[in-house]
Parts: C-alpha cells; sequence; structure tokens
C-alpha cells in the first residue's frame, strides 16, 4: 500500500512536469505540423538560463521562469523566422527536411553550450533542494509513511499554473482562438482570415516559451548538461501524440499517464524495462487511438 | 445482368447519413450520369463503389460479385476505374510516368506497359505533353491525365469524377469527344457532372441524387420534366 | 556519359586501394562506402517510396547482432551474418511492417523512431541473448588488411545499388513512386499500396541488416548504445540521403563523403576545437536551407551558380 | 555530372593534404583521442585538461629526451568508429609510436584492436571493461584496474566494518553499471550477503522515487549504486527524501566520486561512501600537487579520471626514455618493463589471472564527511575515521 501511494504521488508530480514539456510540443506540431528535434535543446537553453541568474545574481530558478520564457520566446519566434519557415517554403521532395534542419540546430545549440558553458554538470544547489513534507510528521500515528518533496510540489504547482493560464489563453483571447483554429483547420482558418503566418512564428515562440519554463522548473530538481536535449525530445513526443496534436487539454492527461505509467513499470516491472514501455504506448497510441487523448475527451462531449 | 449494381446502400458519418438506401443498376455500354446539388453526396456515393469507403448498410455487385468491402486496389485489378474531382496527378512524375505506372496493372512487362501507355496518351491527345512533370500541367489537362491514367488500367466500368469542371470551350469539345470515344470501346461510364448541358447530351440514363438519397431516376428526358428533380435545384 | 556515370565510379572506387592509401585514408573511405550502402537502402524506402523512416537503426541494429549473436553464443563466424542476416532482418522487417505501416506521414517516422528506441532498449535488457550493455566483442578480426574489407563492403554497396536501380526502373518503382506521391491515387491505380509499402520496408530493411553485419565484422565490437543509437545510426542516415539528394542514385553517395569525410576534415582544422560542432551543424543548415533536395538532387542549382565562372573559359 | 567527380576527386586530394601535417624534429606531437562533444564530454574535458598539467610539467623540466612535447586532442565524440579513425590516423598518418587516452570501455576497444594489429602499443587510461585485457592484445596495456577490481577495497569495508546480511542493487544500463552490479552480486554470494533487489535504471532517468520506494519495501542493509554523474546525486537526494534507512549508501565509484555529487546533493550526500580508485588525499608523490594546481587552475578538485590522465603522460614519458629507439616495437618492451610510482599510484603491466599487461592496484573507500570526500579505507591510507553506523534520516538536522 506505501509502494502504491507513494508511487503513484511521484507518477502524478512527475506527469505533470511532462506535461509542461509536451505541450510546447504538441502546439508546434499541431500548428505546423512539423516535428521539431530540437525541443529537448530549447529546454537546455532555459535551463541555463535559470542556473546562471542563479549563480549570478541568486534568482531563485522559480523566478527565472518570468526571465527564461520570453527569452526563449524571442529565440524561438528568431528560429521559426529566419530558418525553419524559408525551409518550409521550398519545395523538396520529402517535406521532412525540415526534421533535419531541427537537427542541425539542435546540434548548434549544444555545441554552443558546450564551448560557451564547458560540458560541466551543473546544478543549482537551492537550499529546500532535498526538503519533503512526510506525512508521520503530520500524523504521528500513521500506518504507513509517505513522503512529498518540496522542489517537485512547487514546481508541479507551477507547472498546473502556466497550463492554466494557457488554457485561458487559448481559448480565450482572439489569438489563442486563432493558433487554435490554425491548429485544428489550416484552410478553414484562412478562411476566416486568421494571419496563419503570424500565428505559426508566434506559435513557435510559444512553444519554445513553454519548454523554457519547463526547464526553468525542472532545475531544482535535476541538472543540466549541453547534450541533455535529447531524451526530453522523446518524451515530449510521447506526450504530443498520446495526448492528440494541438490538443493543450491531450496533453495535460498525456503526461499524467505517461508519468504514472513509467513509475507503476519502475515499481511493479523494472526501471531498465521502463522506456520499451514507454515506446510501446507509444506506438499503441500511433494505432489505436491516432487523434490522442483529445479525441477521447471530445467523443465523451458529444455523447451527452 | 447488370455491370454494377448498387444495392440498398447507406453511409453514416459519425450519425450523419451522407447517403441512405440508394439503389440502382448499370447496364453494360450505357453512360450513366450521376446529378445532385453540391452536397448531394455524389462524390461519398463514388468513394463508396471504389471501396474507399465500406457501406454501412447495402452492397455493391460488380459483374455480380459483391464487391464492398474490398480495397480500391483490389476493385481496380476486378476493371473498375476513376478519377477525381480533385485531381491528384503523381506530382513529380512526368505525364508519360503518371500513365505507365498505372498501365502495369494489366502490362506483364514494362515494354508492354510503355506500349500501353502511349497508346492511352495519344487516345487522350496528351502526347504533346508527354515529357512534362505532371504538376506543371494546367488544369485542363491534368483533367485530361486523370482520364487517361483511369483508362490505362483498361477497365470495364470508368467512374469520372467532375472531369469537366473548370474547363474552357475547347476543352470541354474536345473531353466529350474523348468520353464518346471511350464510350465507343465498349467501357462503360458513370459519371459525375454540374454540366447540364454536357451531361443531358451525353448520358444515356441519369441517376439524380439529393441529401443523400436518390429522388428520380430516367433518360435525360425524363428527368428534365421531373417535377422532383427541378424543386431540388430550384429549392436551393 | 551519364549511363556509364557507375561504371567509372566504381572502376575509380576498385583500383582505390591500389594507389598505396593510408590505412587510415582506407578506413574512412570503407565507412563512406558502407553508410553510402545505408543511405541508398534508406532511400529506397524514404526517398522513393515516401515512407520516412526514423528507426533505420533497428534494422542496422538487428544485422549487426545477427552477426554478432552468431559468435557470442553459437560460435560460427560472424561472415555468415551477411548471408543469414538478409533472413532475420527481412522477417523482422515485415513483422515491424505490419505494425508501423499503419501510418502515415510524421506518425509513420515517430513510430519507426519509437520502434528503434525500443529494438535498443530490448537489447539492453536480454542480457542471455545479446550480452546486454556489455556488448559483444570479437576476438580476432580476419585480417588486419582494410583492403579486403574494402572489396567486400564495396561489393555489399555495388549490389545495393544495383538492386535499388533496377528496382527502380521495374514495376515496382513506378509504383514506388507512385505511393510516394499520392497514396489515395495510387490505391485507385491498382496498386496495393499496404504490400508494396511492405516489399520497399522488407527491402530497405535486409540491405540495411547487411551493412548493419558488416559492421560487426569490421569493427570488431557491438553494443546496444552503438548499433542501435537514434542520432549516430538513424538521423544520420537520414542525413547522408537529404544531404546527397533524395530519391537520386548518387545521393547517399555524395551525402555520405560529406557526412563521413567533411566531418572528419572540419573535426581536424586545427585550432577549431570543440567547436566543430558548430561549424558542421550550420553547413548542414546551410544545405538544406538552399539545396532541399540535396546535393545531388538540386545539382542544377548549383550548376547555375557556378555558371558565370564557366562562361568565362 | 563531369564536373561533380571532379569536384569530388578535388576534395579527396584536400582532405589528404589537410589531414597529413608535418612534424617538426624539436617537438614530439602526441594526439590523444578523447569525448570532447556529447554526452561524455565531462570526462574528455577533465582529462584534456589534467594532460595538460602533465605536458607543462614534463616540457618545464625540458621535455621528452629533450623534446618538447605538444598535445593534440582529437575529438572521437564517444564513437567508436572515430575514435578507431583516430587511431588510424596516429598511426598511418602521423607515425606515433605510441597511442594512449580516450575514456569509454567501447572507443577503448575499438582502438585496442587497432593498435595490436598493426602492433603500435597502446596505453588503456579509462576503459574499465574486463574484455580489455583479457583478449591476449600484446600491446595493449591498462593502467587502471578493471571493472571487477573496482569496488574490491569497498568489499573488503563491507566484509570487516558493515558486515551486511542483504543488499540493494541499483546499476545504470552501460557496461560500466553493468559489471559493476554483477561483481557486487558476486561477492556479495562470497560473504553471504543476500541481494533483495537488483535493478537497472536508464541513465538520465529524472525520477527514482518508485525503483527506491520498492527498495524501501525490502529493507536492505546496503544500498549499492553504480550510476555515472548526477544520476548519483539525485539517488541520493531522493532516497534522503523518502527516508530509506538502511546501514550504509555505498557507490561504485564514478558518480559519486566525483566533487559535482557533493555539490548537488548536498546534506544528502554525507555520510556516503563510494569505491574510488584514487583520491586527492593519498600518499602517491605528486597527488596533492596535481590535485592542487588543478583546483588552482579549474576551481574544482580532480576525480580519479584526471590523475589517471594526468599519470598516463608520465608513464608514457617514462617508455619513451627508457626505449631503445623510437620504434614501436622497443617502445612495447619498455612499457612491458616499466615499474614506477606516479600520482595515481604504482605503476606495472603484469599478466595474471587471465589478464594480460594490466595494473593491478588497492582501490580506495572515500566518505563524505562533513561536506568532504575523506579517504577513509584502507585504514593504511585513510585521511579521516570512517563513520559507522550513520545516523538515520530523521535525527539528522
Amino acid at each position: 500500500m506505501e509502494s502504491f501511494l507513494q508511487t503513484l504521488i511521484a507518477g502524478v508530480l512527475l506527469g505533470g512536469l511532462y506535461a509542461l514539456i509536451g505541450i510546447g510540443m504538441t502546439l508546434i506540431m499541431g500548428v505546423m505540423k512539423i516535428i521539431n528535434l530540437a525541443h529537448g535543446e530549447l529546454m537546455m537553453v532555459g535551463m541555463y538560463i535559470a542556473f546562471w541568474m542563479f549563480t549570478l545574481f541568486g534568482i531563485d530558478p522559480y523566478l527565472s521562469v518570468f526571465i527564461a520564457s520570453p527569452i526563449l520566446f524571442f529565440l524561438g519566434i528568431l528560429i521559426q523566422r529566419f530558418l525553419i519557415n524559408p525551409v518550409l517554403k521550398v519545395d523538396s521532395i520529402l517535406p521532412e527536411n525540415q526534421v533535419i534542419l531541427t537537427v542541425g540546430i539542435g546540434m548548434v545549440l549544444a555545441n554552443l553550450a558546450t564551448i560557451f558553458f564547458k560540458s560541466d554538470y551543473r546544478a543549482t544547489p537551492v537550499s529546500y533542494g532535498t526538503s519533503a513534507w512526510y506525512l508521520s510528521d503530520y500524523w504521528e500515528s500513521a500506518p504507513f509513511d509517505l513522503s512529498l518533496s518540496v522542489p517537485w510540489t512547487v514546481s508541479f504547482v507551477i507547472a498546473v499554473a502556466i497550463t492554466i493560464a494557457l488554457w485561458f489563453f487559448l481559448s480565450k483571447t482572439d489569438s489563442g482562438k486563432s493558433i487554435r483554429a490554425t491548429a485544428q483547420d489550416l484552410d478553414a482558418a484562412l478562411l476566416m482570415g486568421v494571419n496563419v503566418k503570424l500565428m505559426r512564428v508566434v506559435t513557435f515562440g510559444l512553444g519554445s516559451a513553454l519548454v523554457g519554463a519547463a526547464g526553468c522548473l525542472f532545475i531544482p530538481i535535476y541538472y543540466l548538461f549541453p547534450s541533455m536535449g535529447g531524451q526530453f525530445t522523446l518524451i515530449a513526443f510521447v506526450i504530443t501524440i498520446l495526448g492528440g496534436l494541438g490538443s493543450t487539454n491531450g496533453a495535460i492527461f498525456g503526461g499524467l499517464i505517461l508519468g504514472i505509467f513509467e513509475s507503476m513499470t519502475a515499481t511493479y516491472v523494472g526501471m531498465g524495462w521502463a522506456p520499451v514501455g514507454r515506446f510501446l504506448i507509444f506506438v499503441a497510441a500511433l494505432i489505436f487511438l491516432p487523434g490522442g487523448m483529445a479525441s477521447l475527451l471530445k467523443k465523451k462531449r458529444i455523447g451527452k | 445482368m447488370s455491370l454494377l449494381e448498387v444495392r440498398n446502400v447507406s453511409k453514416l458519418f459519425g450519425g450523419l447519413a451522407a447517403s441512405s438506401d440508394i439503389s440502382f443498376t448499370i447496364q453494360k455500354g450505357e453512360i450513366l450520369g450521376l446529378i445532385g446539388p453540391n452536397g448531394a453526396g455524389k462524390t461519398t456515393l463514388f468513394n463508396i463503389v471504389d471501396g474507399v469507403y465500406p457501406p454501412t448498410k447495402g452492397q455493391v455487385l460488380f459483374k455480380g460479385q459483391v464487391i464492398s468491402g474490398l480495397k480500391p486496389h483490389q476493385i481496380c485489378k476486378l476493371g473498375l476505374a476513376r478519377t477525381f474531382q480533385v485531381v491528384k496527378p503523381l506530382q513529380r512524375m512526368s505525364v508519360l510516368d503518371n500513365v505507365i505506372a498505372s498501365a502495369f496493372l494489366r502490362a506483364k512487362n514494362k515494354a508492354e506497359a510503355v506500349e500501353i501507355a502511349m497508346e492511352t496518351i495519344q487516345f487522350t491527345g496528351l502526347e504533346e505533353d508527354m515529357d512534362v512533370i505532371s504538376r506543371g500541367l494546367p488544369l485542363g489537362k491534368r483533367k485530361k491525365l486523370e482520364i487517361a491514367r483511369a483508362l490505362a488500367t483498361q477497365p470495364e466500368l470508368l467512374l469520372l469524377d467532375e472531369s469537366f469542371a473548370g474547363l474552357n470551350h475547347s476543352e470541354l469539345n474536345e473531353s466529350i469527344e474523348i468520353i464518346k470515344n471511350i464510350k465507343a470501346r465498349g467501357v462503360t461510364i458513370m459519371i459525375i457532372e454540374h454540366h447540364m448541358k454536357v451531361i443531358m447530351s451525353i448520358s444515356d440514363r441519369i441517376v439524380v441524387i439529393n441529401y443523400g438519397q436518390k429522388i428520380a431516376e430516367g433518360t435525360p428526358q425524363e428527368i428534365r420534366n421531373n417535377p422532383l428533380v427541378v424543386e431540388a435545384y430550384l429549392g436551393e | 556519359m551519364k549511363k556509364y556515370l557507375p561504371l567509372i565510379v566504381l572502376a575509380c572506387l576498385a583500383v582505390l586501394p591500389l594507389v598505396g592509401l593510408s590505412s587510415y585514408m582506407l578506413h574512412m573511405i570503407v565507412l563512406v562506402v558502407m553508410w553510402s550502402a545505408v543511405g541508398m537502402a534508406w532511400n529506397l524506402l524514404a526517398g522513393y517510396c515516401g515512407q520516412v523512416s526514423f528507426g533505420h537503426a533497428a534494422y542496422f541494429g538487428v544485422g549487426a547482432y545477427t552477426s554478432g549473436i552468431l559468435y557470442y553464443k553459437l560460435n560460427i563466424s560472424p561472415w555468415w551474418g551477411i548471408p543469414i542476416s538478409i533472413v532475420v532482418v527481412t522477417v523482422f522487417s515485415f513483422l515491424l511492417g505490419l505494425v508501423v505501416l499503419r501510418l502515415r506521414g510524421p506518425f509513420f517516422a515517430l513510430a519507426t523512431l519509437a520502434m528503434g528506441e525500443m529494438m535498443r532498449v530490448s537489447a539492453e535488457n536480454l542480457n542471455w541473448l545479446t550480452g546486454g550493455n556489455i556488448g559483444i566483442l570479437i576476438q580476432e578480426r580476419t585480417w588486419i588488411d582494410k583492403t579486403y574489407y574494402y572489396y567486400i563492403v564495396l561489393a555489399i554497396a555495388t549490389a545495393t545499388f544495383l538492386v535499388v536501380k533496377y528496382l527502380m526502373q521495374s514495376k515496382i518503382g513506378y509504383y514506388f513512386v507512385a505511393i510516394r506521391e499520392d497514396q489515395d491515387a495510387a490505391e485507385s491505380l491498382g496498386i496495393d499500396t499496404t504490400w508494396y509499402k511492405t516489399i520497399a520496408l522488407c527491402i530497405s530493411g535486409a540491405l540495411t541488416g547487411i551493412a548493419g553485419a558488416f559492421y560487426t565484422n569490421y569493427m570488431g565490437y557491438i553494443d546496444p548504445h552503438i548499433v542501435f543509437a537514434l542520432h549516430d545510426v538513424s538521423i544520420v542516415t537520414i542525413m547522408i540521403v537529404m544531404v546527397g539528394g533524395v530519391a537520386t542514385l548518387f545521393g547517399p553517395f555524395v551525402g555520405a563523403i560529406i557526412m563521413v569525410f567533411l566531418a572528419e576534415l572540419v573535426r581536424s582544422i586545427p585550432g577549431l576545437g570543440v567547436a566543430h560542432q558548430t561549424f558542421f551543424g550550420i553547413l548542414l543548415i546551410l544545405i538544406i536551407i538552399f539545396l532541399p533536395n540535396g546535393i545531388v538532387g538540386d545539382f542544377q542549382k548549383i550548376k547555375r551558380l557556378f555558371k558565370f565562372g564557366g562562361a568565362c573559359k | 555530372m563531369k564536373r561533380l567527380s571532379v569536384m569530388m576527386f578535388m576534395l579527396s586530394i584536400v582532405c589528404g593534404a589537410a589531414f597529413a601535417g608535418p612534424a617538426t624534429a624539436e617537438t614530439l606531437e602526441l594526439g590523444i583521442p578523447l569525448p570532447l562533444t556529447g554526452a561524455q564530454a565531462k570526462f574528455g574535458e577533465m582529462e584534456m585538461r589534467s594532460y595538460q598539467i602533465a605536458m607543462e610539467e614534463i616540457n618545464a623540466k625540458g621535455g621528452i629526451k629533450g623534446m618538447t612535447v605538444s598535445l593534440n586532442f582529437e575529438d572521437g565524440q564517444g564513437k567508436p568508429e572515430i575514435s578507431r579513425a583516430i587511431a588510424e590516423k596516429l598511426i598511418d598518418v602521423k607515425k606515433q609510436p605510441i597511442i594512449f587516452g580516450d575514456y569509454s570501455s567501447s572507443c577503448s576497444k575499438a582502438i585496442a584492436a587497432v593498435a595490436n594489429e598493426r602492433k603500435v602499443p597502446y596505453l588503456v587510461v579509462t576503459g574499465a571493461d574486463d574484455a580489455i585485457t583479457q583478449q591476449n592484445y600484446e600491446y595493449v596495456f591498462r593502467m587502471n584496474p578493471s571493472n571487477a577490481y573496482y569496488a574490491a577495497g569497498l568489499g573488503s569495508f563491507l566484509s570487516q566494518v558493515v558486515k551486511p546480511t542483504s543488499i540493494a542493487i541499483l546499476y545504470e544500463s552501460s557496461d560500466f553499471g553493468t559489471s559493476g552490479a554483477d561483481e557486487m552480486e558476486k561477492y556479495g554470494e562470497k560473504i553471504g550477503m543476500k541481494v533483495v533487489v537488483k535493478e537497472k535504471y536508464e541513465k538520465g532517468a529524472v525520477d527514482f522515487k518508485p525503483i527506491l520506494t520498492k527498495v524501501k519495501a525490502q529493507k536492505p542493509d546496503v544500498i549499492y549504486m553504480v550510476s555515472y554523474v548526477m544520476d548519483a546525486s539525485l539517488l541520493m537526494k531522493q532516497i534522503k527524501e523518502l527516508r530509506i534507512e538502511a546501514k550504509l549508501f555505498a557507490g561504485g565509484a564514478a558518480g559519486f566520486a566525483i566533487p559535482e555529487f557533493i555539490n548537488n546533493a548536498k546534506d544528502a550526500a554525507e555520510y556516503v561512501v563510494t569505491a574510488t580508485l584514487w583520491s586527492t588525499q593519498v600518499n602517491y608523490p605528486g597527488a596533492k600537487e596535481f590535485a592542487e594546481k588543478y583546483k588552482a587552475k579549474f576551481g574544482d578538485y580532480p576525480s580519479y579520471h584526471g590523475a589517471e590522465a594526468y599519470s598516463a603522460l608520465y608513464i608514457v614519458k617514462d617508455a619513451i626514455e627508457r626505449s631503445k629507439s623510437m620504434d614501436p616495437a622497443d617502445i612495447r618492451a619498455a612499457m612491458k618493463a616499466t615499474k614506477m610510482m606516479t600520482a595515481f599510484g604504482p605503476i606495472h603491466f603484469a599478466d595474471k589471472d587471465g589478464y594480460q599487461n594490466q595494473n593491478f592496484m588497492e582501490t580506495l573507500v572515500l566518505q563524505v564527511i562533513n561536506g568532504k570526500h575523506e579517504t577513509i579505507w584502507p585504514e593504511s591510507t585513510a585521511s579521516a575515521k570512517y563513520v559507522y553506523p550513520i545516523p538515520k534520516w530523521r535525527d539528522r538536522k
């Protein structure tokens, strides 16, 4: 029982953070229909910003969210405007050449980080890094002990807050609605007079800003080195597909499912196999649930 | 025995009926026109016959054999070819290669495929544009290419989906000529068309659908005088 | 001229070891030829048939491990891996195809990517079969002189080239390209798209597997991180073809020269240090932006650029 | 098309010219393959700095046989085929009479095979896989103990001080992690210690809590972890967070022995012991000086990887100076006869227990005491008395 609950807590916390990484990618993939293999590298950039803000000025990584996100937003806009857009415009036999472009971008970002910041492993030694709340501290006669890590919980809460803010932006504001329209149906959006070109630029910026924010939330609980991006790119893919392209709600569910699934596999099957499980549900989602979780959510609504 | 029989076919998309309980037959050698207002479900019906969608209810029989449930390529092999309303040329292949690709269906080797393709290209009057990469073609020629490609599979029944839309006057006449020649070769044709004058002049019989239902069937003369049809078109 | 180009290139390659190249150069050339074989195999599936795979490491790795396991488990010469991998990888590709070929476009790409990663993690965990992370080390390599390896890999690459060339001139080739251009149209023309995509996947997989089996023999050591690598195998393969020229016969060869030779050259520029990757990354970005169909694919464009110089002659 | 082939021909000529650099008589140019980019770059960088320190010292004292040493670092990116290319280049183009360096076992294996085939001595500096020196490779020498011996010191500490009855083993999915875990399992059987959990994880994992929860339920006496770099600190942070009480938390070198471990895990690192090959407090001549020099220059103490690289250059210097000529065969003979003291410890390449040209040495145990790595075992070289039993998490402030 203790194992199960503790694993569940871990899974939910992890899932919330995963979701934030995934949302950035789901927006980009949904609106632009491109595969961005530099996503993890953008997160790495966000983490370096948080790291230096902490090291040089003592700014808490959580506050760096407000610094890293705007910077990443502009970086994303620059990348989209000057690198990705020209490639999307040209006519090539395989549209996937944009993927190779993002590989190149990722390679350059990671290598620049190596040159400027060396390949040292970095972490922000925040004071609350290892503190936790314990069930037994509050309830003396608890039948078992559960713990809740402070930084994990704070990161999770901020991730949820950002997600809610994003949801408001997408569903209540005009530009948000335009982005959603572009993601759902490009032709319809064009007909409705949405400035698709602008929306693409904004979306890429937004996606980058989100993953940058995720980077800031990760650094108190994780660490940092230049070539760390790849594994997070893969996780973002899994969540995007699980959740459904372009669906933020889907990405949240996708992230939570992945987090809980991975934690449960680690406890009850073996952590070495956890990545296999991850990709197994990924492929299964691709085949049996082509619209992702978003399509399930929609179906239910129609059913009512 | 009729060449094609559509038997009580219905198709639902998420609760909405795109076709409901449609039945008709096509006899060997005739040209059957399929008309109806926009969104009446004509192309859906083609897609059902062609195997793109399985029908929700009912059956399609080709040469006495049930073909609903088969895949498009299997149906094509049986001798039923189609064109698309939104033309789908194989963009980066030349016109000749486009036609060769489809001619392979009945050819034993490449030489034979080329032979069939050349013959089809001459038949449809595309000789001059043979080596042009197909996405560079003007719309009229792309529509012709669609027909040529379908013909190269040597079908017994040809489904033409708005092959005349967007053509200018001379192209229109050319295409009508081609259709008549196809008929002369003994190929049965089912055609969707908006151009009333054309459809009335070339069809032997016409089926009219509206809101997914068949509302009339008969010779062009009968259709012209059918009050239901008039209402469907005027009522728009 | 164009007709004889393959023969001329082959003849040049065949006499290369005779001009007294250093063992180092020969190693680089072996890698170029091996990667161009992998590139050609990928090109068949992606460039011609339009199914962009991000998981060719799966086939490469299964081929490599076929060789490795023969040696490690059965004590058979790993060279047998080359013929046996054809069977093993074909069966493997067929099974994989049952799953991934249901998907199209970017979804296919992502599914293959996941498959490649799954194979890597499985190889890490199946200790009894693959030796897990310890990998498989072949005690004695067959020859010290690289010339033999070179001729073997050249034979593999030539065979791959001929298979691709022959297929692309036949009915199958037309069908592949038809599927790439428009799958629905192809289906309506009587092409069994699922079947032909499976054929493309199996042939492409088997050809990649042969190269993988060669890798085991040549390098003498494999482990899951090396042969099932996402970046170092799957993506490098894609880059080779994209840079060289998608859907061209010579593209993979030119791409392999760039990705192996030029990368080594850039790496060796004195004083560049670790920045060589930035340099090379920018080079890749420029190629993709200005030559979206690769060097061979957009050769006319390059020619136009140099026309000015040509007129002065 | 013709132009293309001409271009390709030109390219190959340019390549050939660029690859073959001349070497002057007064300088001894030595190329060293190292992973300077990619996931292993951290260690490549540390080794590069250590080689440079050694080079400066040697040059200040007149170089090797009167020649000034100049080091070229070649980025192998941790890819075996590139490491092999570098080795081929050094042997074939640069005619370097001895090869040394590279970091991972897989790259070392690729170089070892080439070196032995071409009959050029190769000194393995950090590659730990046992198989490297079990191949009857005459020309391959290894200065670091192989994986099987990494935790020997820790083993004796366990059996003499802790006397545990059960152990949980967590290890990363790499050759280093796998063989480290296997060795500990074997050792556990020998001393009657039950292995209650043995779990592998994908390196770079974010969340270890699930696997740790499983460990917690088994209540092992010792938790032994073989991890590279930062996984180590994440593991300890999360162990602290879950308040898993074990008699001892032990690491198998690598990640637990680098300074980043303490910097990152902070108070969670306290009292953790780890096996190591070397520490900054050992009494070997030059060890402390090297460590201080490194810290002064780069702000942090090196781990054993740095000491290995630093000493490697001295071993090479020693062998070249004793060698009759610059012929690889002579240098090999000199290498074989090596018997010297370095900052890393005594070096002697022996053939025993199925190994060839392998340096066997005593390995150490470190414990984090008051936020510093202290050498605690063997007691002869200890810089501080070990703390055992360790306090419970709940009782720490």
